[in-house]
């Protein structure tokens, strides 16, 4: 029976984690960086435990330390959350090896599924549709070219090890060939330490469609629908949604049942998400497994009403899964909008530094996942996502304009941040239409254009409205003195004249 | 008195005729407006204006009297223009000027340097490399010219708007 | 077609209509008083109107203003939220004579639901069960003892003009008959300008259990389920859910019939809540309809996915209801908490005032219906609530927790407020236990016990944190001349400074 | 500097025995603690002691050294008791001492004042009714006494703490 969990991760999805774990009366320990004595997470938590300098590798990538806290803390179990050691087959196995409990898969599942090729040729023996190219490694130069033309240009080179969009390259012709393999062995083999590479077909403008699937000890495992992931900035979601408007119930059945045979083919256990790539004729194949909670995960629990946190835990308590695939439904329509404290109008420049104002969206249908306060200095070591902004309503419409309401009402000062840009993807006409694909952005080049378009009347305002604060500014600056002059009469004054006198 | 505020390329005039309350005259350029201005969290005004509300927000950026303003949709960098920075550009006019000292709009940390003081550099090679949340961004050299003085190492946290590296320009 | 809105009322309720405006495109126009130009209603409307002093009576219930304020700003419609104007039928004419569409039912339906004694033979014509008493109003003192006789002690004599617990007298024994029937109706007399009375039987620890109806101009009634509202202090609800533990298929569907069949007698349209008390045997009686939106409605929307402000504005529109009774199904469990602005140490003293500082609970399943924010201080004029805390789960038990959890989150300084007392009320084991009426608090007199059992070490920890603070601040103060001296090295200073010679 | 700090009756005994960075050693009416304490928001504390992760808000009332101090789940009167505090003890003693002056702990609105200056009242005689939030509140004499002063008139809006009426006993 799990107590006490130690969360192994910091921002939002500590705090996200921590949430469930106090409405399960279960105590939370936080660990935290140099950078993070302050954070939400070690504010949030019941305890909080000191795990080293600032960068990651010296923190929360850092199994030792992470293990040292979770042993002196008395945990029971450890969350990963997502990113750091959370796809980390060695850290779930020192975690077991310890005598605690990992909340995530198996050691050999995390392997399994973290190796591309492995994945794929497991997928191809569990009947699985994956993306048609070559079931090995590709060791032999001299038979890429009838591999190639087997599978038919235009052809993507893949390092096994990859992952995030690194370590790919696009082959479009023959003459190309040779010397695209070549460079993405050595890319990956400096990359990943690992120069295995493998050939698919490339998928022209795909869907990225991804299944959330869970599964317990007993040998039960569901899926809980779709996420559409294809907004995209440099292979980095932006928005989700479910259901897809690409979607039929013909087609989610389908992948479904591929997204349950691909976790039943890794013994998986606890959350997972089986990604696919769909073209427009709803052909569909998979492109990998994420063995943890994503990000977009409260979309899914949104429109199931299932805690994805809550049923973590309780697998890993050993429990059975609480529903059934029948009971499974999907209602109304979830949006998720990530904002990142990056400026949209300078090429998505980082933007750390102090939270001076935040005021976030509230009333119906809205849900708020962020880790950021007023004062709150956001670092510059780890990943920029400030919070993310998740709408519901009954229809994809009105979840469109509750989010365009939401994002109205969220304000942030201080770090630059992505609402602008997420207002005009909501005001394109091919995301209204639910008409887009993975190519969205370049095809829709007109939502990273912020406008700028104030009329006289409100320039006007606003540079009334800084004239006039600025004057306040420099009048309470000048009349300071006149500030101290009655300070000075006052007891404080007083008795630090008086001080020095009567050495107190 | 007379102001001159600068946004976006315009530059305005700005007269105060009046004040009762929250309510204010004032004459822009020759029009003349009546705002009812009330500030409700710091750096935060409601305004309301022939019965349209609108809330602005004031963030300083930098200096005193240099603002990004924040409306509903967009957001404006303006720079108030009076007495006390007239006085100050008629006073002092040195103090290394825009363009020869390379600096960061976020805090970060300094990843590379790969120039030397005293060492040329061609326009557009970079001269130091920054991190901040993961990313990495190049800065380089608008000009042909001499890396004058280096103000960080290499591993250094910086701040945003903090200067890193003087450059000389050989060009003219 | 409705364009423009005027939303006659200010706080939360004004807040949450023009959430649901934005979303459908709609412009909103508020109306505030001297004490709300900073309010957040006036900062999130598109414009705003000035309609005079703070007190009520000369602003918010003034219906000359209000009407000029629509006419200035051309709206098309008025909203009136709950309080204030909503249930008042000459409001309601003026709206309609102006031109304008008045958001809620006819003055007629307004009238007739006002009266209470009208309401109940209205009732009783259409077969809803009435609490067993008089038909009319008694003006005979001799027949008073057979009347009490016949329907049995103890009795309630009621004010036909009254409401929210006023103008009512229990009758426990003949004896206190004649004079309690007297004070009875002088008391509604001076309150009301209306002293007639009626008597009904008294039911002892009743449930309060309310109905959500909608109907639009064309014959269409349904009911949205129902609401627990038995949580009370003094006859104001505190807490609410859906669905009611009491409640099961069979009850709801006879209450549900007989609250449409309510709303149908009057011809109602729009938005409607029919309330009844409740007996442990499941017996239930009509007691009163409002003919507004109700402060709870948010509990209805949560599990029912309508959005029942703009149900509102279709149907004032004159468009057909979106949905059949059949369709509509109730989704987990919902619980509305209502914050305070009141003292619970302190027997629920008002607390107006500066609030200092505010932390909203967000993440899974947890909506705040609120209009309060850093800074604002919190007028003295008008209702002492602040925010509406709404959470949603599965399961009645995980909607406890979340709640819970919400109200741990949940931080508001500088004003007292009720959060402490809400929390014991989740702790208590009567509300865990879905077992309670409106007699909850009287029986649990616990929960008004805020406790303050802080350990020793916890003790010396608050003393310490107070110390320093202390001490940061006398520090700051006593060598705030160094600073000063800084300052007035600065260029402000020597500006500041040269002022007065140059004479700029 | 040993200082005493008052939380609800009791009086205890604080000493701050040294700080490093975050992390204050300190004694506490003889306990010996370190608490690693940050400031996060204005008024807002983050405490770690032995590993434990405590919120505190404190939250000024009245004066400078009273304290509201806010935990999870409780809610405590503090009083800083330093030098200063002494030291104003010491050297000033009149000024409306507590009990006699009638005030609200809310501000709000005068109602009726159905006595006047001069007269005489009984103990749980109504002095002033106050109005906030459409409730109305009475303020009653604590003692026999007589009307001394009223500081504010009827329909006057009033502050929290804001000094309304002063008695006189006629006790002893």
């Amino acid at each position: 029976m799990i107590r006490k969990i130690l969360v192994a991760n910091r921002g939002e999805i500590a705090v996200r984690v921590m949430r469930s774990c106090r409405e399960m009366g279960i105590q939370s320990v936080a660990v935290f960086s140099e950078a993070d004595r302050s954070a939400m997470h070690v504010r949030y938590a019941d305890e909080a435990c000191f795990i080293g300098p600032s960068p990651s590798s010296e923190s929360y990538l850092n199994i030792d330390k992470i293990m040292d806290a979770a042993v002196k803390s008395g945990a029971d179990a450890i969350h990963p959350g997502y990113g750091f050691l959370s796809e980390n087959a060695e850290f779930a196995r020192r975690v077991a090896e310890a005598g605690l409990i990992f909340i995530g898969p198996s050691p050999d599942a995390i392997l399994a599924m973290g190796d591309k090729l492995t994945a794929r040729k497991i997928m191809m023996d569990a009947g699985v549709s994956v993306v048609p190219g070559t079931r090995d490694l590709i060791e032999d130069e001299d038979k890429l070219k009838e591999t190639a033309d087997s599978i038919g240009y235009p052809i993507m080179i893949k390092a096994s090890a990859g992952g995030g969009g690194k370590g790919m390259r696009l082959v479009r012709e023959e003459s190309e060939l040779v010397s695209s393999y070549r460079r993405a062995r050595s890319e990956a083999g400096s990359a990943f330490g690992n120069d295995v590479v493998y050939m698919e077909k490339y998928i022209e403008s795909p869907h990225h469609i991804e299944f959330q699937v869970m599964a317990d000890e007993h040998g039960n495992t569901v899926h809980l629908f779709e996420r559409e992931c294809s907004v995209q900035r440099r292979h980095q979601k932006v928005i989700e949604e479910t259901p897809s408007p690409l979607m039929t119930p013909e087609l989610r059945a389908k992948m479904g049942e591929q997204a349950v045979a691909a976790a039943q083919s890794v013994n998986y256990v606890g959350a997972g998400t089986v990604e696919f790539l769909v073209d427009n004729d709803h052909n569909f194949y998979f492109l990998e497994m994420n063995t943890r909670l994503q990000v977009e995960h409260p979309i899914t629990e949104r429109v199931t009403g299932v805690d994805l946190v809550k049923t973590q835990i309780m697998v890993a308590n050993g429990e059975e899964l609480p529903f059934k695939q029948e009971e499974l439904t999907q209602t109304g329509h979830a949006i998720e909008c990530r904002i990142y404290a990056e400026d949209p109008k300078n090429n998505f420049m980082p933007s750390p530094g102090l939270v001076k104002h935040i005021t976030e969206p509230l009333g119906l249908g809205v849900r708020t996942d962020g880790y950021v306060y007023e004062g709150y200095e956001i670092p510059i070591y780890y990943d920029p996502m400030i919070s993310k902004l998740i709408v519901w309503a009954q229809t994809r419409g009105e979840a469109i304009e509750r989010m365009k309401r939401a994002l109205y009402e969220y304000k942030i000062s201080g770090v630059k941040n992505t609402i602008p840009f997420l207002k005009r993807i909501m005001e394109a006409e091919d995301f209204a239409s639910g008409n887009y694909d993975t190519h969205f952005i370049e095809k829709n080049p007109e939502v990273l254009e912020i406008p700028s378009d104030c009329n006289q009347e409100c320039e006007d305002m606003a540079l009334f409205i800084a004239y006039l604060d600025y004057t306040e500014k420099m009048k309470k600056l000048v009349s300071e003195p006149t500030e101290v002059e009655k300070h000075a009469s006052s007891p404080w004054k007083e008795f630090a004249r008086r001080k020095s006198v009567l050495r107190l | 008195m007379q102001n001159e505020v600068r946004i976006n390329s315009r530059t305005a005039n700005v007269e105060l005729l009046g004040k009762e309350g929250s309510k204010y005259r004032a004459l822009i350029d020759g029009r003349e407006y009546e705002f009812d201005v009330v500030r409700v969290e710091p750096g935060i005004y409601s305004v309301l204006h022939n019965g349209k509300s609108t809330n602005m927000e004031m963030i300083e950026v930098g200096k005193a009297n240099h603002y990004s303003v924040k409306t509903l949709t967009n957001q404006y960098e303006v720079e108030v223009i009076d007495a006390l920075t007239r006085y100050r550009n008629n006073t002092k006019g040195d103090l290394a000027s825009a363009g020869n000292v390379i600096t960061t709009p976020m805090p970060g940390k300094v990843v590379r340097i790969p120039v030397k003081e005293g060492e040329e550099v061609e326009a557009g090679q970079t001269v130091i490399t920054i991190s901040a949340m993961k990313m990495e961004s190049e800065y380089k050299s608008a000009f042909h010219g001499t890396v004058k003085k280096i103000l960080v190492n290499e591993g250094d946290t910086i701040e945003g708007h903090q200067p890193l590296i003087e450059l000389e320009s050989l060009e003219d």
